[in-house]
C-alpha cells in the first residue's frame, strides 16, 4: 500500500480538470485521505503533505485566493513531516513515545464526525424547510405589541435593543450644528512669513498683521515673528514714521528648530 | 392529475398560513388551469369538513369576498386565559430596550431611562422589577430623589454572565451586528 | 364539567392562534385544575386526529418541548406558489458545519469553532446568530473572554427536535491511540 502511494506521488489527473471546492484545509485533508484510500488513523503524512502543497500551487495557478487558514495548515504539515523523519526517542519508562501524528489524526476524526453531523442536519433541513408555521397574529385578541419569550432572549437581543436605543437617541438628539473653528498655529504663520520676507526688500509687519482674518491669527502671526527673531532668522528696522520693517538674515533654518515650534 | 385529498391538504395549508381572507379564485390559482374545477370541489369539501366536525376549534369563514380560518367565537374565553398564562414569561421590545439601558447605564434613574428612550418608561420598569431582572438600588441625590435601578443576579444568570464586567462592551455591537448598518458614534453619548 | 369535545376545540383554537410550540403543561392550564387529566386525554385526541385524517394540510408536531400546528412539509410547493416566496433559505455547508459544532459541543467559543473547522468562522457565526439558530450564552473565563455560543429554541424548532437529546448521535470517538495500539509502521510514512 505504502509503496503504491509513493509511486503515485502527485494528485490524480482528474483534479486538474475539476477542482473541488473545500470548506477548509481539514476538508481538503479528509478528501486526500479518501482518494488515497487510507485510514485516517494511518495517515501517510509525507504523501498527503506533498499533495496538499500541490493543491495550494494549483489554487495559485488558477489565481484563487489561498486563505491564510490553508497556508497555516500547510506549515503544520511540513513541520509534522520533518518531525516524522527524526527517530523518536523512547520515554523514560521505556514505552514508545507518542505518535507525532496523534493530534492531526484526532482533529481529522473530529472534523469527519462534524461533517457527518452537518450532513444529517442538511438532510433534516432539506425536508423541514418545507414546513410553514402560522405567523404570529393574536387575532385582535390582545392589542399587544410583539412579545418575546424571556427564555428566548439572549445577549444578542439585548445588544440589538441597545443599538436600537442608541441609534434612535442619536437621531432625536442630533449634534448641535457647529461651524468648525479655524485654528491658527504659530508654525503655519512662521512658515508663511519665512516665504514672504526677503533679505533685500523691507516687509511691513503692521500691514501684514492687519491683513490677518481674526484676532487668533494675529496672535499666532505675532508669536511667529517673535520666534523668527529669536532664531535670528529676521532682523527689524523701525522707520522714523513708526513702521516696523522686517528683513530676512542669512541664517538657514534648521529642521529641528521648525519642529520645536508650536504646531 | 392531483388527487382530491392532496388538493384539500394544499388548500388547508394555504388557509392556515394566510392571515387575510383569500378570494376563491386566487386560492384555486395554486393548481393548474385544467384542475381548477376539481380544486373548487376540494375547497367546498374543506369548508364543509370544518363546519361539520365536532371538537373543532377552528372554522372556515367566508368574509369580505374571501375565505379564512378563524377560531370559533365561543372559545374566546379559553384564548384569553391562554394569553394570560403565556404573557407571564414574555417581554415586550420596550421592556428589552429598558433592560438594555439599565444594564449598560446602571445605576440609572427612571427619568434617565425615559430620556434615552424618549417615552415614559415607568410601566416597563415595573414589569422588569416584577420579573426580578432589575432592582431598586437606592435613590439619586438630586431634585426629586428618583430611584436608582440596577440589574439583578437573576439578570446575570439569565444571560450566562459571571459578572457585569462580562457584558460585551458597546464597541462589540459592531462585531456582532456588523458595521455596515447605521454608523453609530458611541462617543457622542 | 367541560366535555371532551369542547376541550378538544379549545386546545385546537389555542394551538391555532399560538404560533410557537406550547409545553403540554401550559396548554392544560387553560382548564380548571380538576379537569386537567381529562384535558390531557383531549389533547392526545387532538394530536392523533391531526395525524390520522386524510386530506389534512396541517399537523400537530411535538417540538422544542411543546406542541404546535405546522403545515405538512410536502405541501411546500403549493405554499411557495401561493405566497410567492422561496420560504426558508438554504443553509450553506459552512453554516451547517458550524451549526453542528455548536449543537454537539455547546457551549463553545468562536476560536474553538475555528479550531474544529480549520477556518475562520466568525462570518458564519454571525449569520447563524442573525437567523436565531444560535445565541450568545455568556463568556468563557479564559484570556480574551470569548463569547460562548449555544443553540436556540429556534434551532430545535427548525430541525424538529424535542430537545437537544434528540440530536442524531455523533459517531462515537474511536480510541485510535488506545492501549493495544498497533506499532506504527514507519514504512507507511
Amino acid at each position: 500500500m505504502s509503496s503504491n502511494l509513493e509511486q503515485q506521488g502527485g494528485l490524480p489527473e482528474s483534479w486538474r480538470v475539476q477542482l473541488p471546492i473545500f470548506e477548509g484545509p481539514l476538508d481538503l485533508l479528509l478528501h486526500l485521505v479518501k482518494i488515497n484510500e487510507v485510514e485516517i488513523a494511518d495517515i501517510p503524512v509525507a504523501v498527503i503533505c506533498d499533495q496538499f502543497y500541490e493543491y495550494l500551487q494549483l489554487m495559485e495557478e488558477l489565481n484563487l485566493d489561498i486563505a491564510a487558514d490553508y497556508i497555516y495548515e500547510a506549515a503544520q504539515l511540513i513541520h509534522l513531516k520533518s518531525k516524522l523523519l527524526l527517530p523518536r526517542p523512547a520515554t523514560a519508562d521505556g514505552e514508545e513515545a507518542e505518535d507525532p501524528r496523534q493530534e492531526l489524526v484526532e482533529r481529522l476524526l473530529e472534523y469527519q464526525r462534524i461533517k457527518e453531523a452537518a450532513q444529517s442536519l442538511a438532510e433534516i433541513h432539506s425536508v423541514r424547510r418545507g414546513i410553514w408555521s402560522r405567523p404570529a397574529h393574536p387575532l385582535e385578541l390582545e392589542d399587544d405589541e410583539p412579545m418575546i419569550d424571556l427564555g428566548d432572549v439572549s445577549l444578542h437581543d439585548l445588544l440589538g435593543c441597545l443599538k436600537t436605543v442608541l441609534v434612535r437617541y442619536e437621531h432625536e438628539h442630533p449634534d448641535p450644528l457647529h461651524v468648525p473653528r479655524e485654528t491658527f498655529t504659530v508654525r503655519d504663520q512662521f512658515q508663511r512669513l519665512l516665504e514672504v520676507i526677503s533679505p533685500d526688500r523691507p516687509y511691513d509687519l503692521l500691514t501684514d498683521l492687519r491683513q490677518r482674518s481674526c484676532r487668533a491669527e494675529i496672535v499666532a502671526a505675532f508669536l511667529a515673528v517673535l520666534e523668527l527673531a529669536h532664531l535670528s532668522l529676521v532682523r527689524f528696522h523701525q522707520t522714523a514714521g513708526g513702521e516696523i520693517l522686517i528683513y530676512r538674515t542669512a541664517r538657514e533654518l534648521q529642521v529641528h528648530e521648525l519642529e520645536a515650534i508650536e504646531g | 392529475m392531483t388527487d382530491s385529498g392532496e388538493m384539500q391538504a394544499a388548500l388547508e395549508a394555504v388557509l392556515f398560513v394566510a392571515s387575510e381572507p383569500i378570494p376563491r379564485g386566487k386560492l384555486l390559482e395554486i393548481f393548474d388551469e385544467g384542475e381548477r374545477e376539481a380544486a373548487g370541489e376540494a375547497l367546498d369539501t374543506v369548508v364543509s369538513r370544518y363546519g361539520a366536525e365536532a371538537g373543532k376549534g377552528v372554522l372556515v369563514e367566508e368574509v369580505a369576498g374571501g375565505f379564512r380560518l378563524v377560531t370559533r367565537p365561543e372559545l374566546h374565553g379559553y384564548l384569553r386565559k391562554f394569553f394570560e398564562v403565556t404573557g407571564r414569561t414574555k417581554l415586550s421590545m420596550a421592556a428589552l430596550e429598558t433592560l438594555a439601558i439599565v444594564a449598560y447605564r446602571q445605576p440609572v434613574t427612571g427619568p434617565e431611562v425615559q430620556d434615552y428612550r424618549g417615552v415614559n418608561s415607568s410601566g416597563v420598569l415595573k414589569t422588569l422589577l416584577e420579573r426580578r431582572l432589575i432592582k431598586i438600588a437606592g435613590r439619586k441625590q438630586v431634585v426629586g430623589k428618583p430611584f436608582l435601578y440596577r440589574t439583578t443576579r437573576e439578570f446575570l444568570m439569565h444571560f450566562g454572565l459571571e459578572s457585569l464586567e462580562d457584558l460585551p462592551p458597546l464597541e462589540e455591537i459592531e462585531d456582532v451586528f456588523g458595521a455596515q448598518q447605521t454608523p453609530l458614534e458611541l462617543e457622542s453619548l
